[in-house]
């Protein structure tokens, strides 16, 4: 049994961090049915728990560190060559936190409308599982938890969901089922073709990322095989209609889950399990994934548009916003990856409270219909404001925490993907316009006699949103701890794809001319000696802050 | 030609013609008890085969067992249920069942029967005990003899195994036989499957 | 003459290496001639004493375990059974099934006239016919064990006299499965004539030695087309599956568990025994028949399982499309047959056997409580809100039903992923996807049980349902073995990759 | 002069008995003879083995057919047990009657 | 004192703070005057500031001000940092100056508004983004204030939310900019793939070291126009700005008239070396649109009849001007003309607002006139912003509007035409707006609103009072409101001597100030005339401009006051030449279309096959069930088969063959 527990902390807090929801759940099912109330506390305080964990992790995490931190493995199904081999490095450490954080303001902010008992169980379960794919190092960890992540959010969206409940439910369930078929057969084969360079066979990822080097074409297979799993996660434009239905017919809390932290497995794991296992193979078909994502921006932000219900508008957005994200990961530069990572974070937490208000709406009037909706905003202008400001991030206004994601991965792609760049960059302009016309719709205009009736922001509500605000502002305003953490760990992913393609990252490179009258050469590529001067004078400016 | 082919030749066409006559009788006959005595026929064709093929014990074994036993009992439960009625076997229900059943029959046959002829030369030439038959080294009772020593030496274990197949048919007849009277009626719903 | 006689020395037998069949038979027999002679035994004596062999079988087949790692595998009785951990894994395997069966069996025989010990002495026959299917080294042993499972089979699905079903179930069963059985008996013929034996051992120095006299040799490989319709039809593998989901769906249902556990089990063992470890020589001509039965079992399982109502049935189906599922690891065996290194397909088959026994026990035990509320209806209204009903007893159905669906820290997701990883190290890429993606058809149906148990209101007026006491034990303990093993496999991970050392 | 008789038609006498048999069994709707062309089936096998034995030169093959009667007469005993009990029920059943199961 | 400059925004943002969360507590009018005291704050903040770098001399008059490191990724380094040099402060004076101003006047304005503290925490925000955006070191901050005032524009523009057109106007100028930040974003992408940087510093410093490559800079200089042309509503993309007048009349003025609007001009002029660099299309490009969109703005101006909508038309007509000045590479010109504009354009905006307050929020020229009598102080100040627009010496308008037609014959003699004719038409519709409002007959005494109510619209059909309740009469507006116009009508007048052109009479000294001190910013760009033809014939320029000015009043005069001229105001030009209307045809009908059949797309097509995958097995299932019949016969018919297939393969395929 090898073991090893490495990282500022002494006990295993990842392997905690993964338990703590599951011990809850349990707890949670024991409950007795007599005290309906105890469910919600206890699942609270699991969750709560688990938030601090994260938060703890966070704040003693090591900045500046490419590699992963907190390590913690152990055999586990040794014939097999598994182990449970848990990490988190700068792309899954906010990942991670977020979930930590959503889940207790799910919990705060949502009741269940009954049952509250397997409501409070499956919710726990499904923190477990999101933890788990974000922090697992194992072929065979990742997958199954990515796997068992179906099922309770298949209860909560089939049990607690809204008309279609079941339908969305199956055919969610059903989809990314059938993805996750391609890649277990893909992980497997990955192991036993890496087993013949690695001379034993075993599903750690670190070993068979550094040690393995397959064919191209076979490599290329493989990467496919996972690429469809992440793709119907993520998803990625053809493969994106069962998102409507779930996010639509799953229960606020559902919804903001789904939409905070579960898509993000996807798009985590074309970083992780994509590019870092398949450098070449992604490199190689990165042309395709960066034309699905375009279109999926453009596509998405269109058919949102034209959206009835307010919950399906925000759902298509999220295809839009999930594109860009996507078009970041396979422009493969320092900048673009960071805005990816940083802007899964910031979709997660707009999204999320998007999700949250819409549900907030519906508890009020008991629909999702815009046309339905109207003049909410005189009767209830502190929701209006809320409401105003998330929209604003998700738009994309510079000082709000969206710009910043969707900036660096627009200015990152550009170097690499000019003329993709030039196309996502018009989303932009229709994300504006479907948000712009659906608040209008909704919150302008004199409110008719079922909407007088719209009921103000209560106090509790305000104090799950304050925590959404606060990190939308903030992260707009002062992103850079995040970024530093997130930095290195791109960096070395992308040294990592560069090493085994003959990719080089552009690097332009600031110059500081002298003025002159013979100026008058082409200054894109300059001499060397005044690149030089130009990052000393970088530096200077770094320290002159 | 000599006596001795010719008589095989005989006794083996007439042992073939009982075979397969009494089998397609078993097919053609409307009464099962006609069926069931054409089956005779065909059982005793096959014991004729066997005493062609010098396995005596074996032929006697069939006519005893088979016909002896077997069919008496078929005949037996046709006679005890009076289910000899005939059925009409001019109409078929199941459309295209017969054509199937052709196809299938003549399949089996030829593709069998290829097999076999295409394999006669290929036949692996004996590694086993070779036989004992009857009238040379050994006496009369060779091939018996023969027989028990490899029943109660190499298959001794199969040899028990018949003894746990009977007392499976036993319990099974049981079980089967046993009278169900109207008082479990309302009880037995439960073990409905 | 008697001189003959004296010189006449039967084979030695090692009483104790044969003792787990000996039981059996011991129990049977006992339990007959007890039950004739004291016919007042008190209830459930019958079904504690079956248990009691159950366990005692399955206990001793781990001392012999013990013994065959130490001395390595052998051949017993002058090489009529095959002495090796193969056999004993699936011995243990039926121990199991037959323990679960008892349990839950005890109770549904109560005041009717069955309630006698024949049932519980066919169940033990039957086991006893499956150990020597999956131990023997003779095809006509092999062929004998096949009888008694299937003649004990054929009484018991007919053995509910009050229902016409069963009696269909009996008859429907009896008549096919005579049928098969005279294919594969033609088929032993057959192969006996092209290698001259029966016994498995000297088939394979027979094929060894001379692979130039005779190949191709129309005569065995006929043989073996013969015998895979036989065995095909026991395994219930498309195209000769018919006869499953009428039997399975007209047999008592805890008869039915029978069957889908212990039957299986014993006839993919002896389909290992017959193909992979008899036949490797021929491995290039029966690969392919089993790649196309493996696809159209998953195939014809899965989608008929989605347009049925009820529940027996669709556990029939969706047997027939795990049937597929283990003969891809069948498949995946018949790559490297034969050979020094045998590959991970046959441990893949016997780990799934075990784990799909005790899971398709669970879930038909599920079905025969619910039965017992419902008059034997077991339709899907049957499970309407059974959550409401008796949650513990939705809960358990919804893990058997998630781990047949291979849903990950369950034991279903260890079979599925054990033979997927043995099909995907042979090459065979194709099937193995097939596999998965059938699997996504095949959890449809799984959901839609999940759904009226979970998400459909209960029907108004029906009662809680109530949970007999040994039941609830089978059931309990299929679902910690299957969460358990979900977690920790590693160890019968280990067990099963012994396997390949089998007796030649 | 004509050669002697070959085990060889003995086979393939068997294989004309066996496909009769397999025939039979998908033309009669009768259980009982249903049944009968099951025997019919299992004495082809029994031919079959006798002649090979010759062939080989191997008494296992005969021993095999000694098993196989055995296994008639147990499969005979079990088979009329249920026939008789579904026959015993409602005289006159046909295969085809019994076609409650389906789908 | 310059590293203080980030008091400048810091002040309206801490006012911003304050009253969003003391806002409803201050209430009317308190949280007016604290906002106000915010803005006034800055001002004197930027005064300081300007003041210190007056101190200073000509080259270190630039300094940067790095208030921590904001996006840092990889080589790509963007700090929060300031700008501090002449062009920056000129545009902080004027934006705070004007700004404070127009909040005292809203405190009169929004008297009685329910969401009056609102409005004022959207005015103070408004203020830190401006100043950001012309604090800004590098285009992202700049990018930042950019998105930053057109959000609060939306946000004012849509203030009486309730009402439908209002909302309207609101959305559609947000989206109107996006399209130009498109263009922004895109510049700044290309300037940091090719030099690393979007800083200005760094960009300005390339461009003039010849290390910028033409291409590059064409195509960031072009991208950044397409930003300013979005901002400063030039042609193709000025719709919005007309119907932002649905925003109250301060809005309006602050925004819309005096600082927004003039931020495309302000970014041109702060990249104006790029715009050098750049290829000798980008120039005239810029300045054709600039003096096409004037002649064009102006025409349209002629015809309207909603008072606030003719001065949204000259606005938009003055920033062609501006984009005029920018082509021909007169960038002092440029801001002269935007300071001064900024002063008489917010004057006249005040005061038609303060004409909408006496005339109980009625807008339509037509219902006024002879408003002389009845609100003189209002009058008399508007009568100075219409002297200094139609460019009247000495008022600040002719001094501006002169000197960029100096520096465009220079450039080109069609562009100096068309300016002249556009100053004409400016001169004209201005006399027109004056008479109709406060001359000629009144006409509003068959009309009347006597509805006080802020949120109905102006505009929106009157309720007729005949004689219904007693008499209407327009009155002053409070004194309040009155000291902005009189502040602003002396900077009317008084604007031009910042920038005093050489002539007789013109003391040297005074002379070129805002030139000297704006000159490190613009001293590569700027183009030089010293020697033109039109240099040397300046005087003879002013005689034309004067003339062409008093033409235009005179015909107004004879038109509107005489009426011996008929008016021609042709609906062609009162609908705006139907551009609008086109541009909402094409987005409600084929645009509209457009997105729907995608939306259909994907839920037939996609959705439909997914789900027809679904439906496709059932079918293949419902098919094979019938196969499982029931008879017993028919299964043993199939095993049979299944075996001769199987005995096919065997014997056939691998045995024979």
């Amino acid at each position: 049994m090898l073991a090893s527990e490495t990282g500022p902390i002494a006990f295993p807090i990842l392997t905690a961090i993964v338990l703590v929801p599951i011990v809850g759940a349990l707890l949670v099912a024991l409950m007795p049915k007599s005290r309906p109330e105890y469910p919600k506390m206890l699942a609270l305080l699991s969750s709560v728990g688990t938030g601090a964990l994260t938060l703890w992790l966070m704040a003693s995490f090591e900045t500046g560190d490419a590699g992963f931190q907190f390590v913690s493995k152990h055999m586990w199904i040794e014939p097999w060559g598994i182990s449970w081999h848990l990490g988190v490095d700068g792309i899954s450490l906010f990942l991670v936190v977020l979930t930590g954080v959503l889940f207790p303001l799910a919990i705060v902010g949502i009741d269940p409308h009954h049952d509250g008992k397997p409501y409070y169980a499956w919710l726990l379960l499904l923190q477990a599982g999101v933890l788990g794919s974000f922090l697992s190092l194992d072929l065979f960890v990742f997958f199954i938890f990515f796997e068992i992540v179906l099922v309770p959010m298949y209860f909560l969206i089939g049990g607690w969901g809204y008309e279609n409940r079941v339908y969305a439910a199956t055919k969610f369930f059903l989809y990314t089922m059938l993805g996750s078929a391609f890649m277990l057969v893909g992980l497997i084969a990955t192991v036993a073709l890496a087993s013949k360079d690695l001379g034993k066979t075993t599903f750690d990822l670190v070993e068979i990322a550094e040690g393995a080097n397959f064919a191209a074409s076979t490599g290329r297979w493989l990467f496919f095989a996972f690429a469809i799993a992440f793709a119907v996660k993520v998803p990625i434009f053809p493969l994106h209609t069962w998102l409507p239905d779930a996010h639509t017919q799953a229960p606020t809390a559902g919804s903001v889950v789904l939409a905070g932290v579960m898509l993000k497995l996807g798009t985590y794991g074309f970083l992780r399990f994509g590019l870092y296992l398949f450098p070449e193979a992604s490199y190689w078909s990165r042309h395709f994934w960066l034309t699905l994502a375009v279109i999926g921006i453009i596509y998405g932000a269109i058919v949102a548009t034209m959206q009835m219900d307010l919950k399906r508008l925000v759902a298509y957005s999220s295809v839009a916003h999930m594109g860009f994200i996507v078009l970041g990961i396979f422009a493969f530069t320092t900048q673009s990856m960071s805005g990816s990572a940083i802007q899964m974070i910031n979709h997660g937490v707009s999204t999320g409270a998007l999700f949250l208000l819409v549900g907030m709406i519906y508890d009020r009037r008991k629909t999702r219909k815009i046309s339905e909706l109207t003049g909410i905003q005189k009767v209830a202008p502190i929701f209006a404001a809320s409401f105003m400001i998330v929209m604003l991030s998700s738009i994309g206004v510079p000082g709000l925490n969206g710009f910043v994601g969707e900036f660096l991965i627009l200015i990152g792609s550009f170097l690499t993907a000019r003329w993709w760049t030039v196309v996502a960059t018009a989303g932009v302009i229709l994300a504006a316009l479907y948000l712009l016309w659906a608040y209008q719709r909704v919150f302008h205009g004199e409110p008719d006699e079922e909407n007088k009736k719209f009921r103000e922001l209560s106090l509790k509500e305000g104090m799950v949103l304050l925590p959404f605000l606060g990190v939308i502002v903030f992260m707009g305003v002062y992103p850079k701890p995040v970024l530093d953490r997130i930095e290195p760990t791109v960096d070395a992913l992308i040294t990592h794809v560069e090493d085994h393609t003959d990719y080089v990252e552009p690097e332009p490179i600031v110059q500081i001319g002298v003025v002159s009258e013979h100026g008058e050469d082409d200054g894109e590529e300059g001499e060397h000696d005044e690149s030089e001067d130009g990052e000393e004078v970088e530096h200077e400016e770094d320290e002159g802050e | 030609m000599s006596d001795a082919t010719f008589l095989e030749y005989v006794v083996f066409f007439s042992a073939a013609v009982m075979m397969l006559g009494g089998a397609i009788g078993v097919v053609i006959f409307k009464s099962p008890v006609h069926a069931a005595l054409s089956l005779v026929l065909t059982l005793f064709g096959v014991a004729v085969q066997f005493v062609a093929l010098e396995a005596h014990f074996l032929a006697a074994v069939q006519v005893i067992v088979y016909a002896g036993a077997i069919v008496v009992l078929f005949l037996f439960v046709i006679m005890l249920l009076g289910v000899d009625e005939s059925i009409d076997l001019s109409i078929e229900p199941i459309p295209i069942q017969r054509p199937l059943a052709a196809v299938m029959g003549v399949g089996l046959i030829g593709l069998v029967a290829a097999a076999v002829v295409r394999a006669r030369d290929a036949l692996v030439i004996n590694p086993g005990t070779g036989l004992d038959v009857a009238g040379e080294n050994a006496g009369q009772d060779a091939n018996i003899k023969q027989l028990a020593e490899n029943l109660y030496g190499d298959h001794v274990f199969a040899f028990e195994l018949t003894s746990v197949l009977l007392i499976v048919a036993v319990v099974g007849t049981v079980l089967l036989t046993r009278k169900w009277s109207k008082a479990d009626d309302d009880s037995v719903e439960r073990f409905d499957s | 003459m008697l001189a003959q006689v004296d010189t006449f020395v039967g084979p030695d037998v090692q009483w104790f290496a044969l003792s787990p069949m000996l039981t059996l038979l011991g129990g049977a027999l006992g339990l007959m001639v007890l039950g004739a002679l004291t016919p007042l035994w008190p209830k459930g004596l019958y079904a504690t004493f079956t248990a009691a062999i159950a366990i005692a079988v399955g206990v001793l087949a781990m001392f012999q375990w013990d013994d065959i790692s130490d001395d390595g595998p052998s051949t017993l009785v002058g090489g009529a059974i095959a002495f090796d951990t193969l056999s004993m894994f699936l011995t243990i395997t039926i121990a199991i099934a037959l323990l679960l069966v008892t349990l839950l069996t005890d109770d549904f025989l109560r005041g009717t006239p069955n309630d006698g010990p024949e049932i519980y002495a066919l169940y033990m026959v039957a086991a006893l016919g499956g150990i020597v299917m999956a131990s023997a080294n003779d095809l006509i042993v092999l062929f004998l064990g096949l009888e008694m499972l299937s003649l004990a089979l054929y009484v018991l699905a007919a053995s509910n006299r009050r229902s016409l079903q069963s009696a269909e179930a009996g008859i429907k069963y009896f008549v096919l499965g005579g049928f098969a059985s005279a294919f594969f008996l033609y088929g032993i013929a057959l192969v006996y004539g092209a290698t001259g034996t029966t016994n498995i051992s000297e088939m394979i120095a027979v094929l060894q030695t001379s692979v130039d006299v005779f190949h191709p040799d129309t005569l065995a490989l006929a043989g073996i087309g013969l015998m895979i319709v036989g065995l095909g039809f026991k395994v219930a593998a498309a195209p000769f599956h018919v006869w499953a989901p009428d039997v399975y769906q007209g047999a008592p249902t805890p008869i039915t568990a029978f069957m889908a556990s212990a039957g299986k089990a014993a006839a993919f063992a002896a389909m290992l025994r017959v193909l992979v470890i008899a036949l490797p020589f021929y491995r290039d001509d029966w690969r392919p028949i089993i790649w196309v039965l493996a696809l159209l079992s998953l195939l014809v399982g899965s989608t008929l399982a989605i347009v049925q109502n009820n529940v027996k049935r669709m556990l029939a189906y969706s047997s027939i499309s795990h049937a597929g599922f283990i003969l891809v690891g069948v498949e995946a065996a018949a790559h490297s047959a034969g050979e020094a290194d045998a590959g991970s397909g046959m441990p893949a088959v016997v780990m799934y056997l075990m784990l799909y026994s005790v899971l398709v026990i669970g879930s038909f035990a599920v079905v025969a409580v619910v039965q017992r509320e419902t008059n034997g209806d077991a339709s899907l209204d049957a499970f309407k809100g059974l959550v409401r009903r008796r949650p513990t007893l939705a809960i358990a159905m919804t893990v058997f039903l998630l781990a047949q669906a291979g849903v990950p820290f369950t034991s279903g997701f260890i079979a599925k992923f054990g033979v997927i990883q043995a099909a995907v190290d042979e090459q065979s890429y194709a099937i193995a996807i097939i596999a998965m993606v059938v699997a996504v058809i095949a959890a449809f149906m799984y959901l839609r049980i999940m759904v009226s148990m979970w998400l459909a209101d209960p029907a108004d007026g029906s009662q809680p349902v109530p949970v007999p006491f040994l039941a609830g034990l089978a059931i309990a303990a299929a679902v910690t073995f299957t969460l358990v093993v979900g977690v920790f496999p590693g160890w019968l991970i280990d067990a099963s990759d012994t396997v390949t050392s089998y007796a030649r | 002069m004509i050669a002697a008789i070959e085990p060889t038609w003995y086979l393939v006498l068997a294989s004309v008995l066996f496909g009769i048999g397999a025939f039979g069994l998908l033309v009669r709707r009768n259980p009982l003879i249903m049944f009968m062309c099951i025997e019919l089936m299992l004495n082809a096998a029994n031919l079959t083995f006798v002649a090979l034995a010759v062939q080989l030169g191997d008494i296992n093959g005969q021993t095999a057919v000694f098993f196989v009667l055995v296994v008639a007469a147990a499969e005979v005993v079990v088979g009329l047990g249920i026939i008789v009990s579904i026959l015993r029920r409602s005289p006159g059943t046909t295969a085809d009657d019994l076609a409650e199961l389906k789908g | 004192m310059a590293e203080l400059v980030w008091l400048i925004p810091a002040f309206p943002l801490f006012g911003f703070l304050t009253i969003l969360v003391f806002g409803r507590r201050f209430g009317d009018p308190f949280a007016g005057w604290f906002a106000t005291a915010m803005v006034f704050a800055s001002f004197i903040a930027s005064v300081g500031v300007y003041s210190d770098l007056l101190g200073m001399n000509e080259e270190d008059r630039e300094h940067i001000e790095n208030l921590y490191s904001w996006v840092p990724v990889g080589n790509l380094q963007i700090d929060l940092a300031f700008l501090v040099d002449p062009l920056s402060i000129t545009m902080c004076l004027f934006v705070t100056g004007i700004g404070g101003l127009i909040h005292l006047y809203s405190i009169g304005y929004m008297h009685g508004d329910d969401k009056f503290s609102k409005f004022f925490l959207y005015l103070n925000l408004f203020i830190f983004s401006m100043t950001l955006l012309v604090l800004g070191e590098n285009l992202l901050v700049t990018f930042l204030g950019w998105e930053g005032v057109g959000t609060c524009s939306y946000l004012l523009i849509a203030f009486w939310q309730t009402r439908e057109s209002a909302a309207t106007a609101g959305k559609k100028a947000f989206i109107t900019n996006r399209v130009g930040d498109w263009g922004v974003m895109l510049a700044m992408f290309l300037a940091f793939s090719t030099v690393g940087s979007i800083s200005y510093s760094v960009l300005n410093n390339n461009a003039e070291s010849g290390l910028l490559s033409e291409t590059t800079a064409t195509g960031i200089a072009v991208l950044l126009f397409v930003g300013a042309v979005g901002k400063s509503a030039q042609l193709p993309l000025y719709i919005w700005l007309p119907d932002a007048m649905e925003g109250p009349t301060p809005v309006s003025a602050l925004i819309h008239a005096a600082t927004m609007v003039t931020a495309g001009v302000f970014l041109m002029v702060r990249i104006n070396p790029i715009l050098t660099v750049a290829a000798d299309w980008v120039l005239p490009m810029i300045a054709w649109i600039g003096v096409i969109t004037a002649l064009f703005a102006a025409t349209i101006a002629l015809a309207q009849t909603d008072i606030k909508k003719v001065l949204a038309y000259s606005t938009i007509s003055q920033l062609g001007y501006m984009f005029l000045a920018i082509g021909s590479g007169a960038y002092i010109a440029a801001i002269f003309h935007m300071v001064t504009h900024a002063v008489f354009k917010a004057l006249l905006f005040l005061g038609s607002g303060s004409v909408i307050h006496g005339m109980h929020d009625e807008q339509d020229m037509n219902k006024m006139g002879k408003l002389f009598k009845y609100m003189p102080i209002t009058a008399s100040t508007f009568i100075v912003g219409w002297l200094a627009i139609a460019g009247v010496p000495p008022f600040s308008g002719f001094w501006s509007k002169d000197e960029i037609l100096l520096f465009a014959l220079g450039d080109s003699v069609a562009l100096y035409v068309i300016g002249i004719i556009t100053a004409l038409l400016t001169a004209l519709y201005m006399t027109r707006m004056v008479i109709m409002t406060f001359f000629g007959e009144a006409k509003w005494t068959s009309f009347a609103n006597e509805d006080e109510m802020p949120e109905v619209s102006p505009g929106e059909e009157p309720v007729e009072t005949h004689g219904a309740h007693g008499e209407f009469k327009p009155h002053e507006s409070p004194i309040i409101m009155l000291i902005p116009l009189v502040v602003l009508a002396v900077g009317g007048l008084l604007a031009g001597l910042i920038q005093l052109p050489s002539l007789w009479g013109v003391p040297d000294s005074a002379e070129h100030q805002l030139e000297d001190w704006l000159h490190p910013d613009v001293a590569f760009g700027e183009a030089e005339i010293a020697g033109t033809w039109a240099d040397d014939h300046v005087m003879l320029l002013v005689i034309i401009a004067i003339s062409a000015a008093l033409a235009g009043i005179l015909l107004g005069w004879l038109i509107y006051q005489r009426k011996r001229v008929k008016a021609w105001e042709p609906t062609l030009f009162a609908n705006g030449w139907y551009y609008n209307w086109a541009v909402s045809w094409f987005m409600g009908n084929p645009g509209r279309e457009g997105f729907e059949d995608v939306a259909i797309f994907d839920s037939k097509v996609i959705d439909g096959a997914v789900n027809g995958v679904g439906v496709a097995v059932r079918e293949v299932a419902t098919t094979e069930k019938k196969t499982q019949s029931g008879y017993l016969r028919q299964y043993a018919g199939i095993i049979g088969i299944g075996a001769v297939l199987l005995l096919g393969w065997f014997v056939v395929v691998r045995g024979i063959l």
